[in-house]
C-alpha cells in the first residue's frame, strides 16, 4: 500500500512538470525572442529604434531600422478595424443573446463559433480577388493594397471573435437583472440599454482588448492586402507595412544572425509584449469581472 | 418609435454580419467549386504551377496537422488532467490557466519566429514537417488544453466521488471513470484542434512551407507543402498570376470545406453531448 | 400464561460500539463546522443524522471514510475510532479504510457504464480477476439490494437506462458488492420520489443486520422510520443523541424538541 | 417500507387478539366462580388483571412507536386510533371481569341456585360477544361487527329479566348477596356496553363511518 502511495506521488509529480509546460514555452518564448534580439538592441537601441521613422532593412551601405513606420501601420489598421467590428460584434452579440429564439441562439451560437474558426489566408485570399479591385475602382487609386483594405477585411474577420466572446458576456448577467427589469414595466430596449449592458460591460471590454489582441497580432491578412510600403501612412488609402507583415515577408530574405534578422526579432518581441500585456489586462478584468456576478464561487 | 428603430437596428447588422461572412464564404464557393475535382485534389502541380493539382499540399497539411496533433495530445491531455484532478491550490490553478490563456493570445508569428529559432535552427531540424509540426503543436496546445478542461469537467464529480468512496486510488478513478466518461468530448477538442491546425499560416512560414517541391515529403526532415501556404504563395509570388488565380480559388475552397467541417463537427458533436448531459444529470 | 409478541428490542442497552468519535472538531478554512462532537455509534445498528441545511451532518459522515481529504483547506481534530484505530491519523490507509466504509451519495451516481460493470468496478479496484467470482457477487449484491428482479436481464445494459430509484439502489449494490462493514449514507432519498423512498428506506432496513448504517437525512419522518438511534445537529454541535423512540417522543433539548416539532427558526 | 409497517401493524393486531383471548378467560372464569362460588378462582382473576394492565401499556407504547415511526395515514390511522380505544375497552372489560370475582368474595359462601345459572348463561353470552367483535376486527368482518351491536339489546334484555329475578327473590335474609349478584348483572352489561364499543371502532375502521351515538349510520 505504501509502495502504491509513492508511486501515485511520484505521477503527481510528473502531472505537475508537464503542467508547467505551458507556462515554461511562454517563457522560452520570451527568452528565444530576448537573445535573438539582443543583437539589435544593443547595436542599435531599442528607443531609437522605436521612434525613428526609416525602415531600409536591406540597404546595403546604409541601413535603417526605424519601426515607426511599421508600428504606425499596426495600430492604424488595429484601430480601423476595431472600428468596424466592435459595433457590429457587440450588436450581433446583443440580437443572438436578447433577441434571438433559444433553438436558434444555440444555432446562431455555433454558427459564429465556426465561421470564426475561417482560416485568415482565405480572407486575405477573397481580400485580393474581390476588395483590392473595388476599392481601386472606388477611390481611384494606383493600387487597391492599401491601409483601408487590410482594415475592412481584419473587420470582417474580428466580428465572430467579438461576438462570440461578447455574448459570453451578456449570457453572464443573471437572468434575475432582466426579470426584475421586465416587472418594473421597462420594455426590452430599456432592459438591454440600462440594465444588460451596463451589467456586461467589463465583460464586453475584454471581449474587445482579446479582439484588438487578434487583429494586432493576425498576419496573413495584413500580409496579402497591405501594399508593404515601409512609411508612415498619411491617409487611409496610402499602402502600409504593420509589424506582422514585416516579419513574415522579410523573413525570407535575411540573412541568419545579420542585423536585420535581429530587427525583426525585436519587432516580434515588441508585438509579443503588447499581445501579452493585452491578454493579461483580459483576464484580469474578466476575473474581477466574474467575482462581481457572483460567478467565481 | 425608438424602440422600433432600435431592434431593427440591432436585427439588420446582425443579418449584415451574417450575410458578409456568406458572401465571402459563397464567393470563393461558387468561383472555386468548378475547379475542384479528383484530378485537381490527386495529382501534382506542374507548368509552373500554372496547371496540375494540389496534392502535395494537401499531403503536407495532413501530415502537419496529425502530426502536431500527435505531439500536443499528451502535454495537453495531461496539464488538462492534472488542472483539473490534482490541484488543489487555487494560485496554481490560476497562473497555469493564466499562462494558457496567454499563450492562446500570443500571435501565431510570433510562433513562427520562435519555431524558426529554436526548431529549424537551435536543434536543426531545418525548413522541415518536423519543425512545422513542433510549432503547430504549440499553437494549438492551448486551445486544445482549454477543450479538454472543458471535457473532464464535465464529469459529474459525483462519479469521482464514487469511485474513490469505493477505495479506488485517484489515478485509478481518473483511469478507468473519468477519462472514458470524457473520451468522446476529448475527441472533439482533438477535431477542434485539428481544424484550427489545419487553417494555420504563419507558424509554418518560416518553419515547414515551400511554394513547390517536386516530390512528395520522404522523412520528417524534408520541407512540406500546405494548402494555406500555397494559397498564399499562388497569389504573391506566382509567375503567371492570372493561371494561378484559379488553382488558388480551388485551393481555398478545399481549405475552407476541410476546416469548416471538421470545425462543424466538433461543435456539433460538443452541443448534441451538451444537451444530453444537461437532461441526464 | 400467554406470552405477546412485542419487541423489546428498543429497550435493550447493550451495545457494541463500532465508531467511536471523541472530542472531534472540523474547521473549513477559518470557520469551525464540527464542535466537540463525541459519540459512539453502534455495530449493526441504523443511527440517524439529522439537523438543518448546514449543520455539518454531511461534513461529519464525510469524516468516516476520510471523503474530506477532497476539501480544499481543512483541518480536523479529534478522533475517530473504528475498530480500535483513530482513522484521522495522517498514516491511515485511505484506500482501505474506504473499502471498509462504504458510501451512497445522495444523488445516484452510477458510472456511465453497464449495470455488470458498474458493480464490478469496486471489486476491480480491489484487484479481483476471476470473471465468474466476480459475476457471482454481482449477482449476489443485486438480490441483496432488491434489484435483481429488475435487471436480472439487462445486465449489459447501461446504468443510465435505469430509473432513479433503481439507479440508486444500484449505487447501494456497487458498495454492498466489496462487503464493507459501514455503510454511509448521505441524504439517499433527496433526489427520489415517495415509493423509491419507500424501496430504499426498506432495503436499509434488510441490510441493518449485516452492516453498521449511518444516515444523514433532513427527513425526519424518515429518521423515525428506519433508524435505531439519533443524532440531533445544529450549527455543528451535536444537541442530543440517543434512542430514536426517546429523540422523537420525548426529546430532552429545548432545541431538539423545537426542531421535530417543526417549530424551528 | 411497506413490509415493515406491516409488520409492526400485523403485530399490535396479535397483541390486541392474544389480550382478548385473556380477557375472555376472564369473562367466563369470573361467571363460573359466580356460579361456584369459588373465592381462589376469583383471587386468581384479580391477580391476573395485573398482566392485562402491563399488555395494554404495551400496545399504547407500540401504538406511539407506529405514529412515531410511521405516521399512519388513512386505513392505517383508523387503524392505530381504533387500537388505542380498543386497547382501553379490553382493560375496562377486564376490570370489570376482576369486579364480578371480588362481588363473589363478597358473597362468599352460599348457594346461588338457577339464578347462577342463568347469570353464566349471560356471561358466556357477552363472552361471544366479546370474542366476535375481536374477530371482526381481525377478520375486517363488518357484517359480524353489526350483529355485536345489534346483539346489545338482548343482553339488555336478559339483564332486566335477570334483576326483575333477583328483586321477586329477595327478602331480608339474602338482601346483600342478592345485591351483589345484581351488581355482577350490572357488570356483565358494561362489558356487552364495551364490546358494542370495539365493534363500533372496528366500523370505523372498515368503513370510516361513525356509529357511535349514530345507530343510522350502521
Amino acid at each position: 500500500m505504501k509502495i502504491k502511495t509513492t508511486e501515485n506521488y511520484k505521477i503527481e509529480l510528473l502531472f505537475s512538470a508537464v503542467s508547467f509546460f505551458s507556462l515554461l514555452a511562454l517563457f522560452l518564448i520570451f527568452l528565444t525572442l530576448a537573445k535573438e534580439s539582443f543583437h539589435s538592441i544593443k547595436e542599435i537601441g531599442l528607443i531609437k529604434m522605436i521612434t525613428s521613422s526609416e525602415w531600409y532593412p536591406t540597404d546595403e551601405e546604409n541601413p535603417a531600422f526605424g519601426m515607426l513606420p511599421l508600428i504606425t501601420a499596426s495600430l492604424y489598421v488595429t484601430f480601423l478595424s476595431l472600428l468596424i467590428s466592435i459595433p457590429i460584434g457587440t450588436l450581433s452579440a446583443v440580437y443572438i443573446s436578447e433577441f434571438a429564439k433559444p433553438k436558434a441562439k444555440l444555432f446562431l451560437k455555433s454558427f459564429i463559433e465556426i465561421i470564426s474558426a475561417v482560416p485568415s489566408v482565405v480572407f486575405g485570399f477573397w481580400g485580393i480577388v474581390f476588395l483590392v479591385p473595388i476599392i481601386q475602382k472606388l477611390f481611384d487609386l494606383p493600387t487597391g493594397y492599401c491601409i483601408l483594405t487590410s482594415s475592412i477585411v481584419l473587420g470582417i474577420m474580428a466580428v465572430p471573435i467579438i461576438t462570440s466572446l461578447c455574448e459570453d458576456a451578456l449570457n453572464m448577467v443573471p437572468s434575475s437583472l432582466r426579470e426584475a427589469s421586465y416587472a418594473l414595466g421597462a420594455e426590452k430596449h430599456t432592459t438591454i440599454i440600462r440594465i444588460i449592458i451596463p451589467a456586461a460591460s467589463s465583460g464586453i471590454f475584454t471581449a474587445i482588448i482579446l479582439g484588438a489582441g487578434r487583429i494586432i497580432g493576425e498576419t496573413m491578412v495584413v500580409l496579402m492586402l497591405s501594399g508593404g510600403s515601409a512609411v508612415i501612412p498619411e491617409s487611409l488609402t496610402d499602402p502600409a507595412r504593420p509589424i506582422t507583415s514585416a516579419i513574415a515577408s522579410e523573413m525570407g530574405e535575411t540573412v541568419v544572425g545579420s542585423l536585420h534578422y535581429s530587427s525583426l526579432f525585436t519587432l516580434g518581441l515588441i508585438l509579443f509584449v503588447i499581445t501579452v500585456i493585452l491578454s493579461v489586462l483580459a483576464q484580469y478584468i474578466s476575473s474581477k469581472y466574474s467575482l462581481k456576478l457572483g460567478k467565481g464561487r | 418609435m425608438k424602440k422600433v428603430l432600435f431592434n431593427h437596428a440591432i436585427k439588420s447588422i446582425f443579418f449584415l454580419n451574417i450575410l458578409l461572412v456568406i458572401l465571402i464564404v459563397g464567393f470563393i464557393f461558387i468561383k472555386g467549386y468548378k475547379i475542384i475535382s479528383l484530378k485537381f485534389l490527386f495529382t501534382m502541380p506542374y507548368n509552373s504551377m500554372t496547371e496540375g493539382g494540389i496534392f502535395p499540399a494537401l499531403v503536407g497539411t495532413f501530415l502537419l496537422t496529425s502530426l502536431s496533433i500527435i505531439f500536443a495530445l499528451p502535454p495537453g491531455v495531461i496539464t488538462a488532467i492534472y488542472l483539473n484532478e490534482y490541484v488543489k491550490n487555487k494560485h496554481l490553478i490560476n497562473i497555469i490557466k493564466i499562462s494558457i490563456n496567454t499563450l492562446a493570445g500570443v500571435p501565431s508569428v510570433v510562433f513562427g519566429l520562435f519555431g524558426f529559432s529554436v526548431f529549424v535552427k537551435f536543434f536543426g531540424f531545418g525548413v522541415s514537417l518536423l519543425s512545422g509540426a513542433f510549432t503547430l503543436s504549440i499553437v494549438i496546445l492551448p486551445i486544445f488544453i482549454s477543450a479538454t478542461i472543458e471535457a473532464l469537467s464535465a464529469v459529474p464529480y459525483s462519479l469521482r466521488e464514487a469511485s474513490m468512496a469505493l477505495g479506488a486510488t485517484k489515478l485509478y478513478t481518473i483511469r478507468h471513470t473519468v477519462l472514458p466518461a470524457a473520451f468522446s468530448s476529448i475527441m472533439t477538442a482533438i477535431i477542434l484542434s485539428t481544424g484550427r491546425a489545419a487553417g494555420e499560416t504563419a507558424p509554418i512560414l518560416f518553419t515547414a512551407a515551400v511554394f513547390f517541391q517536386k516530390n512528395l515529403p520522404d522523412s520528417l526532415f524534408s520541407p512540406v507543402m500546405a494548402l494555406p501556404y500555397h494559397i498564399y504563395a499562388l497569389m504573391t509570388e506566382g509567375t503567371h498570376p492570372e493561371k494561378q488565380v484559379a488553382i488558388a480559388y480551388g485551393s481555398a475552397l478545399v481549405l475552407i470545406i476541410t476546416v469548416l467541417f471538421l470545425i462543424s463537427l466538433a461543435v456539433f458533436l460538443r452541443e448534441k453531448r451538451r444537451r444530453y448531459v444537461n437532461f441526464k444529470h | 400464561m400467554l406470552t405477546l409478541n412485542i419487541k423489546e428490542e428498543l429497550n435493550k442497552t447493550e451495545e457494541k460500539t463500532k465508531i467511536k468519535v471523541k472530542d472531534l472538531n472540523f474547521y473549513y478554512g477559518p470557520k469551525q463546522t464540527l464542535k466537540n462532537i463525541s459519540m459512539d455509534i453502534y455495530e449493526k445498528k441504523v443511527t440517524a443524522i439529522i439537523g438543518p441545511s448546514g449543520c455539518g451532518k454531511s461534513t461529519f459522515i464525510r469524516l468516516f471514510n476520510r471523503m474530506d481529504e477532497f476539501v480544499l483547506e481543512s483541518k480536523s481534530e479529534g478522533e475517530i475510532i473504528i475498530d480500535g484505530k483513530n482513522i484521522l491519523e495522517k498514516d491511515t490507509d485511505l484506500i482501505d479504510l474506504r473499502r471498509r466504509v462504504g458510501m451512497v451519495f445522495q444523488k445516484p451516481n452510477p458510472f456511465p457504464k453497464t449495470i455488470m460493470e458498474n458493480i464490478a468496478y469496486g471489486l476491480k479496484v480491489n484487484g479481483w480477476k476471476d470473471n465468474f467470482q466476480i459475476e457471482t457477487r454481482v449477482i449476489d449484491s443485486l438480490k441483496k439490494s432488491a434489484l435483481w428482479e429488475e435487471v436480472k436481464y439487462r445486465l449489459k445494459e447501461n446504468a443510465y437506462g435505469l430509473s432513479g430509484g433503481q439507479q440508486q439502489r444500484l449505487c447501494i449494490a456497487r458498495c454492498i458488492a466489496v462487503r464493507p462493514e459501514i455503510i454511509l449514507f448521505d441524504e439517499p432519498c433527496a433526489s427520489l420520489d415517495p415509493i423509491s423512498t419507500a424501496k430504499i428506506e426498506e432495503l436499509i432496513m434488510d441490510l441493518k443486520k449485516d452492516y453498521t448504517i449511518v444516515i444523514v437525512t433532513h427527513n425526519m419522518q424518515q429518521a423515525a422510520r428506519i433508524s435505531d438511534y439519533t443524532a440531533f445537529f445544529l450549527m455543528g454541535e451535536m444537541i442530543e443523541y440517543g434512542l430514536t423512540k426517546n429523540i422523537f417522543e420525548n426529546p430532552k433539548d429545548k432545541r431538539t424538541e423545537d426542531y421535530i416539532t417543526g417549530r424551528f427558526g | 417500507m411497506y413490509r415493515y409497517f406491516e409488520d409492526e401493524i400485523k403485530e399490535v393486531k396479535e397483541a390486541l387478539l392474544n389480550m382478548s383471548l385473556y380477557v375472555e378467560d376472564m369473562i367466563y372464569n369470573s361467571v363460573l366462580a359466580l356460579k361456584t362460588t369459588d373465592t381462589d378462582l376469583s383471587k386468581k382473576i384479580i391477580e391476573e388483571d395485573d398482566e392485562i394492565d402491563k399488555i395494554e401499556i404495551q400496545i399504547d407504547e407500540k401504538c406511539t412507536e407506529i405514529i412515531m415511526r410511521h405516521h399512519p395515514l388513512a386505513r392505517d390511522l383508523r387503524f392505530v386510533l381504533a387500537t388505542l380505544k380498543i386497547n382501553n375497552d379490553l382493560e375496562r372489560i377486564a376490570d370489570l371481569a376482576v369486579d364480578i370475582a371480588w362481588r363473589v368474595i363478597e358473597i362468599s359462601r352460599g348457594e346461588n341456585g338457577k339464578i347462577a345459572q342463568e347469570i353464566e348463561g349471560m356471561g358466556i353470552k357477552v363472552k361471544d360477544m366479546l370474542r366476535n367483535s375481536i374477530k371482526s376486527l381481525t377478520e375486517e368482518n363488518y357484517e359480524l361487527a353489526k350483529e355485536v351491536i345489534t346483539s346489545d339489546k338482548e343482553i339488555d334484555a336478559l339483564k332486566n329479566g335477570i334483576i326483575e329475578e333477583i328483586l321477586r327473590n329477595t327478602d331480608k335474609v339474602n338482601l346483600r348477596k342478592n345485591l351483589s349478584l345484581i351488581l355482577a348483572v350490572r357488570h356483565l352489561e358494561r362489558i356487552a356496553d364495551h364490546c358494542v364499543n370495539i365493534s363500533e371502532d372496528v366500523i370505523y375502521i372498515l368503513k370510516a363511518r361513525v356509529v357511535k351515538h349514530h345507530k343510522e349510520n350502521l
